[in-house]
């Protein structure tokens, strides 16, 4: 079962982290990747997520069937905020349950480097150094090319 | 179709959203044609490295076709996660 | 910093994953594993995990150790019961935080892999077939050679 | 020193732990010293292949010197996680 949620309202992660596949007695192995904003250097920072309503989901969805596709998973949940956060927030999380520790690892790290490069989110920065869009990196490119 | 830009796109370009009507076949046509209007557009496509395009909401190449298209979106490197 | 529990009595998951590493604005990148009892076939099956009380704290110590000296990591935490589990219940957990989303996927990954074949756990699985010691198998004996 | 078995070595000999005054050097030498008392230890000790062992709570290995030792472990290997 795939679950792909995308708002601008915060998540409770540890909710959500123990209500994922609960009570799926067949799936030994649960994997979770949560995502904070990060104070940059020493300045407070406030990160604002771009998003394109309507591909995002989409988009979402389709990497989260990939991974179901490519590895044997009973559950999988992606969350993604959008809009204006602060540090030490959760921009989002993944989670995949499997009954093999390997798929749950290798698919939720699957998901978040194809959602890193291939999900329609745009990151900008506010500190106190000044504002700017987050450049995609070679490496989160680059990641991709193990899959 | 509607044009949508995101993130430093929307910002060079000044708006989020608009109507076009064109023939262009491709999206490199339709760029082309965008680039010829106004110094905006031009700076805000004088690199496709740089950019991405998505046709109808799945991302695609510079060379697809738009025939038929509701909607083309152009914007960077997503930075998602 | 290393957090390593050994205990008997159920943990709560969900909290556990909310609490980990919270406040660390320094750290983006958060990584958890929990392991549940599974359901052996269709009867219902209980799991008994014995353990070397003293050096099973030493050998998760040392395992988190060595995880903090490969990775850059800013917390981790290792979780294990011992005793009778019944299906669905959590056995373990281990969470990673980094700044990077690939050293808390590897270290996190590294753990379960050292956890699994070195830590001094034995399980016995009780199910409608009959009692057994599970076996090692060599799948989990030659994922350490990844690291 | 103290000698202690877990899982199924524990089974095997019938008890988790006992005290035992040896003169052997190695683990090697404890364990024939042990089989060469009652056949549960021979059978509990019949494939070195199938078990671990740690001297004062470290994993070694059965050449392993047990001079000054306090605590002698034998198991199966593990299965944690």
């Amino acid at each position: 079962m795939i679950r792909v949620v995308v708002q601008e309202a915060p998540f409770d992660f540890g909710a959500e982290a123990a209500a994922f596949a609960r009570g799926r007695t067949d799936l030994g192995a649960i994997v979770t990747f949560s995502g904070i904003v990060r104070d940059v250097a020493d300045g407070l920072s406030v990160m604002e997520i771009e998003h394109y309503p309507g591909m995002t989901e989409k988009a979402l969805e389709k990497i989260a069937a990939e991974a179901e596709a490519r590895w044997s998973l009973g559950e999988v949940l992606v969350i993604h905020r959008h809009g204006r956060l602060e540090a030490g927030e959760q921009i989002m999380m993944v989670a995949t349950a499997s009954r093999h520790r390997k798929h749950a690892f290798e698919a939720a790290e699957f998901l978040m480097d194809y959602l890193k490069s291939r999900a329609p989110f745009w990151k900008k920065e506010h500190t106190e150094a000044g504002t700017g869009w987050v450049d995609a990196t070679e490496e989160d490119e680059a990641a991709l090319k193990r899959w | 179709m509607d044009v949508l830009y995101f993130a430093w796109v929307r910002e060079r370009i000044g708006l989020p959203k608009e109507r076009i009507e064109t023939q262009a076949a491709t999206v490199a046509d339709l760029i082309a044609e965008l680039k010829a209007r106004e110094a905006r557009y031009e700076a805000a496509f004088a690199d496709l490295s740089a950019l991405r395009v998505a046709v109808d909401q799945e991302l695609t190449d510079f060379d697809a076709s738009i025939a038929g298209a509701r909607e083309v979106a152009f914007f960077p490197p997503m930075t998602g996660g």
